[in-house]
């Protein structure tokens, strides 16, 4: 039973063809967009507010379908993947979403457990990863704490901990230090990193110029929804 | 699915009706009066029709024996009657019997009203039918007999209780039946509603990989557990009033309400029926019926 | 308040109905239900409660009047009977006819049986009264005059329509109370959940500096429009419903039901009661119910 | 009927005495916090993610109550006050929360416009005002839309008009600028700024530390529940 996640091991993880989204009501998000995103990189997109990135990010999970164009995601067509098969697509690939889409009635440690569950991993197992994790993003003291008794960067970080929770191969994260300190971002930042170490894709959204300049290899800029720039072996200076 | 997942997803069920305490508890109210309302009119409905039954099969064809037939012989065709297809029973009244039967009918007239002419009156039997409706036929086929002078179907009765009959077993199980679709809409506005108010959460469950089954998984428990819970309920409650009823015609001690007692259904005979109605049905509305309303908000 | 924020408001109160196109059906189906099922027992209870007020008033008191008072004395005593508080009508049968009647019961047994007894039958009243309840206290009064010599009240019937009497009375009415309690129930947690799904955009009005009042308007405009919609579609259907059935019974030709047909409500006497009760209920329990129930999400 | 906002023209307009909030859980958010924001200042709040100041503003609008201590705003006494007349405080405080709170089954225009409703303003006005702060914040195409159909930064923007629409005394905002990039981030700070220099009490809490700098004449540092900075006539260079 327990299906093995869709992403296939290729060394193209993420690739766009003449892509473009036009929403119901006329406004065209993206348009035109071509991208191929390898496996292990660290890649920044920035863009101004309304530019189309998380569009971009919704393409890739299969929360919104290309008017036009090909999205394919390790392997996979998504204009051709079965309502079905869906599921599995999204286990290969930890997001943080911008509005964090925490589930209100489950604690911190079931937002983050839910995620592990879903792939039917033994609750012994799980036991033991979640805790972890949330040490990770500095949250071990508020596992049994509900979404409505967090601060906004404390849900981030529930949000962030459920995306690294079953160490995916894709990990897509949409502002994820948009409601956290400065100190706090760049230890987030370092995280990814070295989970990008190991051989995990990131790709993060964020508006930050600094922390996209000093921690990446590769910048995309959207800009009304074209791709403006793509500057790589940029930055990367950190280490 | 591992078990220890499937024990997960059950008992996940069970905690969201903990945190979903006004959902479960209109949930449960709704299942529950639904039943209530359903259950008590197709009680109803059974009782008037057995007791419309009863009245009905009270009805009689009274059979006149011809005068030159004498009381053994006459007794002795009985047979012949009681082999009739509809025939329930058949009452031998001798001539002497008749004689008297008219004697105290018309004894508020004064005495001696009566002597000497109680050699005028025929032999006579009443006869009960099994179906009411064939008691024409019946009625033909014992006037066909040789030895019978005449015979008298209460047509005005037999109208009556035929309409009554007929307006109790279509009026009645009419009416169970339009309660039932009612209850049905009811229940399944409700179920509708109760997904509604969570389908941010159904969502946000698609959008970190969880499939449908393991999505519904969880509201089905929560609805067959509801509809369980109603069905239960609903059986309590049902049982319940219909024992007090019962004991409280019981207790009126007349003879007619004794007369009507055989016809009343005890609850020994229908409790279980009850039960396993309502608690089957619950479990399949509850679970079924929120399992597929939670169908439309996964499509994400 | 100004005018235009008023009129703001109630508009703002439709406009949400089509928003919440689930909850507004939900709503108005399951308002729409239970007035259906209240209602057509209530319409249900008042017309078997007639029917058997009407069967009761054809029980009667038959008296036999003092063999020594002739036909035309007697006759003039009926206006005694008529002054008394419970008597709705004494039908006079002479001697002569009371003779007549005799004959005819017999009429099975032979011609001649009669002959020249005829002197031996006394005159009679057959009286109906008003209300059978006190049936027993007008047999004692009428028994209490000089120039009758007995009285016969057919107990068995007498108490048979008490019994269906107080049944219907008791039971049918106590079936639409427990209708209507079901329904308000049922009403109530669809009220709760349709507000409960909306709690969110209840509490951040409150942030943004909304008054209870505010907020509450839209939802009270909301749901009187809901429980006048219902009000009106049960009244629609009930009466609908109601006219074919009568139309049916009608059409059935049948003595006995041409009898009953009198003791039927028709639709013109009642269907202003349904749509004004239906209404005005909806408007009541739709408006008022959800201003309520918005209350407990206001304290933010 | 159409009560005055119950913000007192006073000098103090906003002032906390040795205040502490405990969440039920035992949490303790803020613990003796003593502050007094004058009429006409523009203070920004900082402080790590959880440090108290989200804790801080609610006590402020009153949507949550101090655990002991006083609380005054434009010089009511929040601990005091009657639950009818919290409307016409809030009527006076311009809001932006972190998790922007739009009504999601209202658009843009009718978000803004039905904070102007509540205080009872004609409707000419409102048709009037609405379109013109939505232009303000950049959103002047998208008054149609419904917040599900906007970005991150957009529905952030659609929040902050909404503050402004009906020119309160007091303006707060919780994280105005997480979801928005720079450029837009310093327009939006000049245009608090531009607000501040009418007479509006503007309190902003950011992780910013660079806007922070740039836009405030007051930084006020929040760490684990206590005031641990306060630095009056700090930054002020911009203008
Ligand atoms: N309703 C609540 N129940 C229990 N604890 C709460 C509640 N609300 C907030 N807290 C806790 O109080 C602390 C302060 O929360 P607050 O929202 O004030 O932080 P913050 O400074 O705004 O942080 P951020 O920058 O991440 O938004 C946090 O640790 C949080 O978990
Ligand atoms: N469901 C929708 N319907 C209509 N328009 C939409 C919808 N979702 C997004 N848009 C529009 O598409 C454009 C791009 O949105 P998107 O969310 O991709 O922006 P973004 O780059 O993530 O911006 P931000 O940094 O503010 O989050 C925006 O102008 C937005 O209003
Ligand atoms: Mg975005
Ligand atoms: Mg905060």
């Amino acid at each position: 039973m327990a299906k093995k996640p869709i992403i296939a091991d290729s060394s193209v993880m993420i690739s766009l063809t003449k892509v473009k989204k036009v929403y119901p009501g006329g406004h065209t998000a993206l348009d035109n967009v071509n991208l191929e995103i390898r496996r292990g990189e660290f890649v920044f997109v920035l863009g101004h507010s309304g530019a189309g990135k998380s569009t971009f990010l919704k393409l890739i999970l299969r929360e919104e379908v290309a008017t036009s164009g090909r999205v394919v995601v390790g392997g996979r067509d998504l204009s051709r993947i079965r309502q079905r098969d869906i599921p599995y697509l999204r286990r290969g690939l930890g997001v943080v979403f911008q509005d964090f889409r925490l589930i209100p009635s489950m604690t911190a440690f079931e937002n983050v457990a839910f995620a592990m569950r879903v792939t039917n991993i033994a609750e012994r197992e799980i036991k033991k990863r979640v805790p972890y994790v949330l040490n990770l993003v500095g949250l071990a003291g508020k596992a049994r704490n509900y979404p409505a008794e967090l601060s906004g960067g404390e849900q981030q970080r529930v949000a962030l901990a459920r995306a690294l929770v079953h160490s995916p191969p894709i990990i897509i994260a949409d502002e994820p230090t948009g409601n956290i300190d400065p100190e706090l971002s760049v230890e987030i930042m370092e995280l990814l990193k070295a989970i990008n170490m190991v051989g995990t894709t990131v790709v993060v959204v964020t508006h930050e110029h600094d922390l996209a300049q000093r921690f990446s290899e590769r910048i995309i800029t959207i800009d009304h929804g074209a791709v403006v720039a793509d500057d790589q072996t940029k930055g990367g200076g950190a280490f | 699915m591992r078990l220890g997942g499937l024990r997960y997803l059950i008992k996940q069920g069970w905690r969201n009706m903990g945190a979903n305490r006004l959902m479960t508890f209109a949930g449960v109210g709704v299942l529950t009066a639904c039943f209530l309302i359903t259950g008590i009119a197709a009680l109803l409905s059974m009782n008037v029709g057995r007791v419309v039954d009863h009245l009905a099969s009270l009805n009689e064809i009274i059979i006149t024996v011809k005068m030159d037939v004498d009381d053994a012989e006459a007794e002795g065709y009985g047979v012949q009657l009681r082999a009739l297809p509809n025939v329930q029973d058949a009452e031998f009244i001798s001539k002497a019997a008749a004689f008297d039967e008219v004697k105290d009918l018309l004894s508020d007239y004064g005495e001696g009203l009566m002597d000497g002419i109680d050699h005028i009156f025929p032999a006579k039997y009443n006869v009960t039918v099994q179906d009411i409706n064939y008691i024409d036929e019946t009625d033909a086929q014992i006037r066909a007999l040789d030895w019978v002078e005449r015979t008298y179907v209460s047509n005005d009765i037999t109208s009556i209780m035929l309409t009554i009959r007929n307006a109790v077993t279509y009026g009645g199980w009419g009416l169970v039946i339009v309660l039932a679709v009612v209850s049905v809409i009811v229940i399944s506005n409700t179920i509708r509603l109760t997904v509604f108010a969570r389908r941010r959460e159904i969502s946000i469950m698609k959008y970190v990989g969880a499939t449908n089954t393991f999505i519904r998984l969880p509201f089905f428990v929560e609805g067959m557990t509801v509809g369980i819970i109603a069905g239960v309920l609903a059986t309590g409650i049902i049982c319940g009033v219909y024992y007090l009823v019962y004991e409280y015609i019981r207790s009126m001690y007349n003879v007619w309400i004794m007369s009507l007692m055989d016809s009343l259904i005890p609850l020994g005979e229908i409790w279980y029926l009850v039960a396993v109605g309502t608690i089957l049905l619950g479990m399949l509305l509850g679970g079924v019926g929120t399992a597929f309303s939670v169908r439309k908000h996964l499509k994400v």
